[in-house]
């Protein structure tokens, strides 16, 4: 784990707000506002927050489906935001995307191995259809379905295997980064833990590299290596995910993991329950973004942006509380 | 402490290209007087359409059999005009989209005191009153104001607040709540559970908790039904089913989740995927993805046995 | 022309463009002869007793008003309300084709024929109180004549003294008008004419304000708002404008009209005329049968009874003994082009001669019409009733196929027919097409609106058509001289005909003033024209309106226009 | 628990009852759809009675017979030689009828094909790109879609001259801005699938996701509209030739025929019955199959 | 608010642009000389280069295009060369029979139309919505012209109750009405109940049960309220079509309106008409469409608020 397959570099996505007659930029919904890390080959970067915080649009960013408004991405050293369109169309074949929604991620009128092949035909890979075909059918293996299904449509198939085939589509271009956006949020609980470990079990196999975007927190803790916290398209923390769990230190965390309820009658926790909605991302608050909700707001917080630090090893933080 | 509602075998069939498919099925279960039911499964398992039941708000076409007794009147035998004053005043209901159930061409005031005019006979003045006492006991800041404001203007969070307010307007014995946090934020889910236990205590509420979530389960609930494929296969209380869980599936389901503590193992999922409505397996429905499953599962579902006080289990494994 | 139920050719033609189409039909009588029975009458209108004054009558008109101007209408709608609100020099006396003395108390002619002095009467008045003068015709004949007018009466005065010139724009001043007095008035034409008192009956040679003209804003051409000649006028006749607009148009009487009819009565009788306009005549003729509408018929842009409903007139006994008929001098026509297109081959032409069977045209027409055997209607003076045999043909489609391979057209030819879009037309094109199917000839239509349809007609494009010609007074020469001189070509003979000894004969009695001679000429002409055949004249039409049993003083006109000013009404009192 | 265990290979999601023979799945399917089928038994024999029409006809649609009219000029009713009576020229009204059947089948497709073609054109290339693209194209659309198709068939046809082929041009070429409006809509909303942008995620250029991905997704409501209009564009054809400004005689269309049907209609009302059926019963039959295509597209109302 | 309906104008504006460009190519499509309509086919020629002149129809493209607007900007239509009468004159003389007919077919359609409609969805799938709805399918299938000689024939002609067609009292305006409302209620009908069943799917309708509301109270209060909106909106662009698209019903009861006067021009290519009749449809279209949405924005909050 010492080569840094990406690296974000202060990445921002501002969307216009238009208004008026003549549609008029009045102002900006800082969906992703200045976010910076870095991924290792063969690691999960977990990324959580709430509706709202970014995070499916900094994925989007990171692969330009979003052009981002500024920032870098270095992918294996090249800034991939300065690719003319046709570059970037053959860099796809190195990242690829896994959305949230197994229902609407694959075309209903493509059969299953239509879908598989697709990724194939457009990157002009294994010259007949007869060795597409039959790839085809070792990525359906490979994600745990039988080969047969590859004549079968979408509609045919529950929304575990969908996902799995959602994956294999993925794989089919031997991508080296996989953005996984919500990947299991709308399974079910016992297909849910299916899907995660055969995402385990592929980046043990292939080396792949991951960034996991979730909301729900012990997903998160289960797969990542590291976990970064956004709000409101702001970066809070970003740590190891144990470490994360074991000792939140932005009072954001804290409250976030406080407030997940445990599958455990007898858990004694201490509950902060945080007042108020978020804030709108096209309004937010000056300063620290989160000074409205935060229990342990100061004066400062209003007025100031915290610094990103490293209060402890490898543990960044962006609050007034530790300056 | 009376039974506020008793279910007893439950049938619920769907027509589906001509044929009825039985969605749930002897589904019994009680809930007492101030006391919060869990009935908690995954999708597709039953738990909204029994809850959609008691309030008779399924649509047609649906086969209903068995008997709902709601302080000992059976509710699928009233007339509508009775049933019409049990809804909303009596038990009361709220959804999981909160984006969605408001109507969005009224305002917020006119449809709390929708309930109020309905059932308890006030005049606009007072019901306006009483909306914004309402609206101030679930917590929205600036009831005067929000009152008079459309539902797109409010967050998601607001608006499950506000349908709240409208299933507690008549401060009713019973409320279903069904999956009323699903589509929030952790955060928000927070102050929504937080709000449903305020304001079920002050009023003396019992609750019905549909959920998918055992977290949720375990934060809200006295005792705890868990479904699979249209049937309960096993219930009693929340600490006696997460402590010493009995059914295979209540088991899979706890071992397939990802914990916030502990060390981190590798999951356990449960093997396969849920069946559908057309497709329903012989016996007993968990048996193909069971990893204890024996012969007679295969062929005949069991019985309810009763594990310890109050907590029973629909198990062959059990039978003896 | 009407939106929907637009008539047949007879209509087409007489919403006519220039000079010589105009509609026809009778005239406003002279003075003191009541509403008297005419030969074409069918006894529904004999006055009976002493006219009675006052009252109102609605008539439906299928189409809208073009132009209110006497020196710029030249469609049979405009020309039947202009009429009625204009006074002219002389006029038809009433349902005959003799002409009388109107404006002009007298008139005389001189021996050679080229000087015409009108003695005006001294009490005419127009509506607003100015005198009508001698300067009043002179000032319309300026107008009509103006090169920057263009208006379509040009042609009937050219052949006044210094009028080519000034209609040139050579000159400013017409040498052959003057006024010796006011309410004298000397015209010296350039050759003698036979038919010119004619052409002074037209409202073209009516008495106009200028004064009054200049003042709402002359008509020159295009300009932005030429009320004068759309919504304004100001004659002297027996009728005032009330309102006009598309809807509608109401006249109301002019109390102080200098006419007075034998029994020394102010006319005209009635106090007001409404004309719906409606161009449905479908719905004209449920009006009438309703009784909303004092008669249906005449010239108000329509040809009668609508065809739609004749035969419901002529199956219900009430309805049939109030309608009345008459010989139209009019002709419906096909015309072969001589220069263009397998017509120039004279064989082929007179192939089609024979080829269409007038006969079952006019059953199509519900049997109104009388078959046509040469140009001119037998009501005109000119008549040839002794045509050559080789100026005949009788309906027989093996003489045609046999003249068509003399013609070298064995296996048959396709000729393109032109003509105006109406229903009733585009049925006769249909029948002519079917006709002519039998014989091997097919018939390419090429129908359109009457605008357009004439463009190419009157360019002369045409190689076959149907078209009409309705008199503009009954002269011969308003149908063979126009028509056929090939000095007309193309746009008034459409066939492109062109003959020279025609052409001599024509001229030779155009300014003949002995009239025997000039019948004589005109049959030659007639005889050479059908032995060239240059024309297929289908039918003469036959005219038919209906009239209520309690209007009074109707009848149908040979010449002219509609003589509302001596029609009365009187409900207690009812013919038949 | 091994951990390269799956799912067990599942149940297909309707698993395939033992095969039904086919006849009895097109009847079962006869009886959930009947109106479709309806649409398409009328389609089928307004096609057969087109094509057919030289064969079956009695007579030549445009063969004036004399004893088609009576002595005085009026249409003789249905009878042995005329089944469906004479028309005002003594024609047979069944010969014209039928013959009328090609025009209007004609003018209806092809004007839809046209439509079609540029109502998608227009719809997708805005709908995908958006922006002022989309502005410029639509703006384009609500200028078009202003004009009312009949009005302004009427002024197109008027300047072009009357003739099969510029009615058929001038309702084609004005009559796509409901489609562009329809086509434009779902893309939009098939755009935001995601199953669009992992094509797009895969590096898929812009013309193969425009019409390899969105367009076979949304050719459900395309069918279901240009079914429809076709029926639409018969009437407006029919409407055409009834105000004289469409089909030009003798090729018989129904609205030619029920134009010259209003000349008779009070002394022979048969000239106005039956084109106007065969023009109620050819539209109906284009509704009845585009209903029913909606409805069976329509995946509330499928099994699965 | 007033922002989105400043934009709505803006982009109204935008296409009134269009269509003047489009109505102003249409002299240039139509194959008659405007010069040569005005003077007569017998003129001569000087003088139709006179008017030709006069008409400014010698200067370029542009410029012609430049005086057309500005001529319609200060309501100068031109004058028709048929009648000789302002274009515009004639316009709005034809202008109130045809408001009043476009009035009684919108009424009659959503008088038949919107009760039928409630009536189906609320009867989805029983005898009564299939019979409906077979009428429905049948009304919009029937050529308004022929439908309208049929109510002729049966209701003026042989039984005469009503007037055989022209404009005039309320008698006049019954079949017309009728005739349209047959043919158009069924496109109500069939929008209402589609929007109401997917109204009767919403989370909010459940909500209203859930409340204790009845069904009427659901169906009106909660459902129609709904259900209206895209109702209203096509009430709005239907009411501008028929406006000014009535040539069918007018000339089939020969009701002599603005269809009459754009259908005679355009027979006899009367080429200022057309344009003026032309014009004012697509404007009527262009303005209607803003009031519906203007109106839209009224009965929708979350429109009046975004």
């Amino acid at each position: 784990m010492a080569e840094a397959l990406l690296q974000v570099e202060d990445l921002k996505k501002y969307f216009p707000i238009r208004r008026g007659v003549f549609q008029r930029t009045v102002g900006h919904v800082r969906a992703v506002d200045g976010i910076s890390f870095t991924v290792q080959k063969g690691e999960t970067l977990g990324v959580v927050g709430e509706s709202g915080c970014g995070k499916s649009t900094m994925g989007r960013s990171i692969l330009r489906l979003i052009e981002p408004t500024s920032g870098v991405v270095n992918f294996e050293g090249r800034n991939i935001v300065r690719l003319r369109k046709g570059q970037m169309q053959a860099m796809r074949r190195q990242m690829q995307l896994v959305f949230q929604d197994p229902y609407a991620s694959l075309n209903p009128r493509f059969s299953i191995a239509q879908t598989l092949m697709e990724p194939m035909i457009i990157h002009n890979l294994y010259g007949s259809r007869e060795e597409r075909l039959d790839r085809v059918r070792r990525l359906l293996e490979r994600v745990g379905l039988d080969a047969d299904y590859a004549r079968r449509y979408p509609h045919e198939f529950s929304g575990g295997q969908r996902q799995r085939i959602g994956i294999a589509r993925a794989l089919a271009v031997d991508p080296k980064l996989i953005i996984l956006d919500e990947p299991v949020a709308a399974l079910d609980v016992s297909v849910q833990s299916q899907v995660l470990n055969l995402l385990e079990d592929l980046q043990e196999e292939l080396g792949l590299t991951y960034i996991f975007i979730a909301h729900d927190l012990s997903v998160v803790r289960h797969i990542s290596d590291r976990i970064l916290v956004l709000y409101l398209g702001r970066m809070m923390e970003l740590v190891e995910a144990e470490e994360l769990f074991a000792d939140p230190l932005h009072p954001y965390t804290q409250a976030l993991l406080s407030a997940v309820p445990v599958p455990d009658p007898d858990a004694k926790r201490e509950r902060i329950i945080l007042q108020g909605d978020l804030p709108s991302p096209a309004n937010p608050p000056s300063g620290c973004p989160f000074h409205t909700r935060c229990p342990v707001a100061k004066p400062v917080c209003r007025e100031r942006a915290p610094q990103w630090k490293e209060i402890k090893p490898k543990h960044y933080v962006a609050c007034h509380a530790y300056a | 402490m009376g039974n506020i509602l008793e279910v007893e075998n439950l049938n619920i069939q769907f027509r589906l290209d001509e044929k009825y498919y039985t969605a749930v099925q002897d589904v019994s279960f009680s809930i007492r007087e101030g006391e919060t039911l869990g009935l908690v499964g995954e999708s597709g398992c039953g738990k909204s359409v029994t809850s959609l039941s008691i309030m008779r708000l399924l649509q047609p076409p649906t086969q209903i059999s068995g008997q709902i007794r709601y302080q000992g009147k059976n509710l699928l035998d009233l007339p509508e005009k009775q049933m019409r004053s049990i809804r909303g005043n009596e038990i009361s209901m709220i959804f999981q989209e909160p984006m969605t159930s408001l109507n969005p061409v009224h305002r917020i005031g006119t449809q709390i005191s929708e309930s109020l005019i309905l059932h308890k006979d006030l005049s606009g003045k007072q019901a306006r009153q009483e909306t914004i006492r309402l609206l101030q006991s679930v917590g929205i800041p600036r009831p005067e104001q929000i009152v008079d404001e459309f539902p797109h203007q409010l967050s998601g969070g607001m608006r499950q607040r506000v349908m709240i307010a409208i299933a507690m307007a008549c401060k009713p014995q019973l409320l279903i709540a069904d999956e009323p946090t699903t589509a929030l934020d952790v955060t928000i889910q927070a102050q929504i559970l937080d709000l449903m236990r305020k304001v079920a205590r002050e009023n003396r509420t019992s609750i019905l908790l549909i959920t998918h979530d055992l977290g949720v389960v375990a934060e809200m609930c006295d005792r705890v039904a868990v479904m699979y494929a249209g049937r309960i296969v096993e219930e009693g209380p929340v600490r006696q089913i997460f402590r010493n869980p009995q059914h295979p599936y209540t088991q899979g389901l706890l071992a397939s989740l990802p914990k916030v503590d502990g060390p981190r193992t590798r999951l356990q999922p449960i093997e396969g995927n849920v069946p559908s409505l057309k497709n329903m397996p012989q016996g007993c429905r968990f048996a193909p993805r069971c990893r204890r499953a024996m012969d007679v599962c295969r062929q005949r579902d069991a019985d309810f046995h009763l594990v310890e006080d109050a907590h029973r289990v629909r198990c062959w494994l059990h039978a003896e | 022309m009407s939106v929907f139920w637009k008539k047949g050719a007879a209509v087409a033609a007489s919403v006519g463009t220039l000079a010589l189409v105009l509609a026809g039909c009778g005239a406003s009588s002279s003075n003191n002869t009541t509403g008297t029975s005419n030969t074409s009458s069918t006894g529904t209108n004999t006055a009976a007793g002493k006219p009675v004054e006052g009252g109102q009558v609605t008539l439906d008109m299928i189409q809208n008003i073009r132009d209110l101007d006497p020196a710029l209408e030249f469609d049979t709608a405009s020309n039947e309300i202009v009429s009625q609100m204009y006074d002219q020099l002389v006029t038809w006396k009433n349902g005959t084709t003799d002409i009388v003395p109107m404006a002009a108390e007298k008139y005389s002619i001189s021996k050679d024929g080229l000087t015409y002095t009108f003695h005006l009467r001294k009490n005419m008045k127009f509506w607003n109180g100015d005198p009508v003068t001698a300067q009043s015709f002179i000032d319309e004949f300026y107008r009509v004549l103006s090169p920057n007018m263009g208006s379509g009466g040009q042609g009937f005065y050219e052949i006044i003294q210094g009028a080519d010139q000034y209609a040139a724009g050579k000159t400013d001043k017409i040498s052959g008008l003057s006024a010796p007095d006011p309410y004298t008035l000397v015209i010296k034409l350039s050759k003698p004419e036979a038919f010119f008192l004619q052409a002074l009956t037209l409202p073209f040679a009516s008495a106009v304000d200028k004064k009054f003209i200049e003042s709402v804003g002359n008509h020159q051409v295009y300009k932005k708002n030429p009320t004068f000649d759309s919504t304004q006028a100001m004659g002297s006749g027996p009728f005032e404008l009330q309102t006009i607009n598309s809807n509608q148009i109401v006249l109301k009487k002019n109390p102080n009209y200098w006419r007075t009819d034998s029994y020394g009565q102010k006319l005209p009788y009635l106090s007001k005329i409404t004309f719906n306009i409606n161009n449905n005549d479908q719905v004209d003729a449920l009006h009438f049968q309703q009784g909303q509408t004092a008669w249906i018929g005449w010239n108000f842009g329509g040809d009668g009874i609508p065809s739609s409903a004749y035969p419901q007139f002529m199956s219900n006994p009430n309805l049939k003994k109030l309608t009345v008929s008459a010989v139209q001098n009019s002709v419906q026509y096909v015309g072969l082009n001589t220069k263009l297109g397998p017509t120039k081959n004279k064989l082929v032409r007179q192939a089609i001669e024979y080829a269409i069977d007038k006969q079952a045209i006019i059953k199509l027409n519900n049997g109104r019409g009388k078959v046509a055997n040469q140009p001119l209607p037998p009501g005109v003076v000119g008549y040839d009733n002794n045509l050559s045999p080789q100026a005949q043909y009788t309906y027989d489609p093996n003489k045609a196929k046999q003249l068509l391979k003399q013609a070298g057209y064995p296996h048959g030819l396709t000729i393109d027919m032109y003509s105006e879009n109406s229903p009733d037309q585009v049925k006769f094109d249909q029948a002519v097409q079917g006709q002519l199917a039998k014989v091997g000839i097919k018939v390419k239509l090429h129908t359109s609106s009457w605008g357009t349809f004439l463009n190419v007609a009157e360019a002369g494009k045409a190689p076959m058509f149907w078209l009409a010609w309705i008199q503009d007074f009954p002269d011969a020469s308003d149908f063979l001289n126009t028509l056929f001189n090939s000095s007309q070509a193309p746009v008034n003979n459409c066939t492109n005909y062109s003959n020279p000894q025609v052409d001599k004969w024509l001229n030779q009695a155009q300014y003949s003033d002995d009239q025997n001679e000039r019948n004589q000429l005109y049959a030659k002409v007639t005889d050479q024209v059908m032995e060239d055949a240059a024309w297929v004249p289908i039918y003469y039409d036959v005219f038919t309106a209906a009239v209520q049993p309690w209007v009074h003083g109707f009848y149908i006109p040979k010449a002219g226009t509609d003589p509302l000013a001596t029609i009365w009404i009187d409900k207690s009192h009812q013919k038949g | 628990m091994a951990a390269m265990q799956f799912e067990t290979p599942p149940a297909p999601a309707e698993a395939a009852p033992p095969a039904k023979p086919f006849t009895r799945k097109f009847w079962k399917s006869v009886r959930d759809f009947p109106m479709l089928y309806l649409g398409a038994l009328i389609i089928v024999l307004l096609i057969l009675a087109a094509v057919l029409a030289p064969v079956i006809s009695p007579h030549n649609p445009t063969t004036q017979f004399s004893d088609g009219l009576t002595e005085s000029g009026i249409p003789v009713g249905p009878s042995a030689k005329f089944p469906l009576g004479a028309d005002n020229l003594g024609r047979d009204i069944l010969s014209r009828v039928l013959y009328g059947a090609q025009v209007s089948l004609l003018v209806g497709v092809i004007s839809t094909v046209i439509n079609l073609v540029l109502g998608v054109l227009v719809g997708t290339v805005a709908g995908y790109f958006g922006g002022w693209v989309d502005n410029v194209l639509m703006r384009v659309t609500d200028v078009i879609l202003a004009f009312p198709l009949l009005l302004f068939a009427m002024a197109l046809v008027a300047v072009l001259g009357p003739s099969l082929w510029n009615v058929l041009f001038a309702i084609g070429v004005l009559g796509w801005g409901t489609m562009a409006r329809v086509v434009r809509g779902q893309v939009l909303a098939v755009k935001e699938f995601e199953y669009v942008q992992a094509e797009r995620a895969l590096g898929a250029s812009n013309t193969r996701i425009m019409f390899r991905v969105i367009l076979p997704n949304i050719i459900g409501p395309v069918i279901v509209l240009s079914t429809l209009n076709v029926g639409q564009n018969i009437l407006v054809e029919a409407g055409l030739s009834f105000l004289g400004i469409g089909i030009q005689p003798p090729t018989p269309s129904w609205g030619n025929m029920i134009e010259a049907g209003m000349q008779t209609y009070q002394v022979a009302p048969w000239t106005l019955w039956f084109p106007g059926l065969a023009l109620v019963i050819a539209v109906l039959g284009f509704n009845l199959l585009g209903d029913g295509l909606r409805d069976i597209l329509d995946p509330r109302n499928t099994q699965h | 608010m007033y922002a989105y309906i400043l934009r709505r104008l803006f982009s109204a504006v935008i296409v009134l642009f269009g269509i003047s460009v489009v109505t102003f190519l249409l002299i240039y499509a139509i194959p008659a000389d405007p010069a040569r309509m005005i003077a007569g086919p017998k003129a001569p020629e000087s003088v139709v280069l006179t008017i030709r002149h006069q008409l400014g129809l010698d200067q370029p493209l542009p410029l012609q295009y430049i005086h057309y607007v500005w001529r319609l900007l200060h309501g100068d239509l031109g004058t028709s060369y048929t009648y000789n009468l302002p274009v515009a004159t004639m316009i709005v003389q034809r202008l109130w029979p045809t408001a009043e007919l476009a009035l009684g077919c919108w009424l009659a359609e959503l008088i038949i139309g919107i009760p039928l409609g409630i009536y189906t969805a609320r009867h989805a799938r029983r005898l009564g919505d299939y019979i409906v709805s077979a009428l429905a399918l049948i009304g919009i299938s029937l050529p308004l012209f022929w439908l309208g000689l049929l109510l002729l024939y049966w209701l003026a002609y042989q039984v005469p109750i009503f007037p055989l067609g022209g404009f005039g009292g309320l008698r006049y305006l019954i079949l017309p009405s009728l005739t349209y409302g047959i043919t158009g209620a069924a496109y109500y009908t069939r929008l209402l109940k589609s929007s109401m069943l997917e109204v009767m799917q919403q989370d909010y309708v459940r909500t209203a049960r859930a409340k204790g509301a009845g069904e009427s109270r659901v169906t009106f209060r909660h459902v129609v309220r709904n259900a209206l909106i895209p109702v209203v909106t096509f009430a709005g662009i239907d009411f501008s079509y028929l406006l000014t698209g009535v040539v069918l019903v007018e000339a089939t009861f020969n009701w002599n309106g603005f269809g009459s006067l754009a259908y005679t021009a355009i027979q006899n290519l009367d080429v200022p008409v057309i344009m003026g009749t032309v014009l004012l449809v697509a404007v009527a279209v262009v303005l209607f469409n803003l009031i519906v949405d203007i109106l839209y924005s009224v009965i929708d909050p979350r429109i009046r608020y975004s």
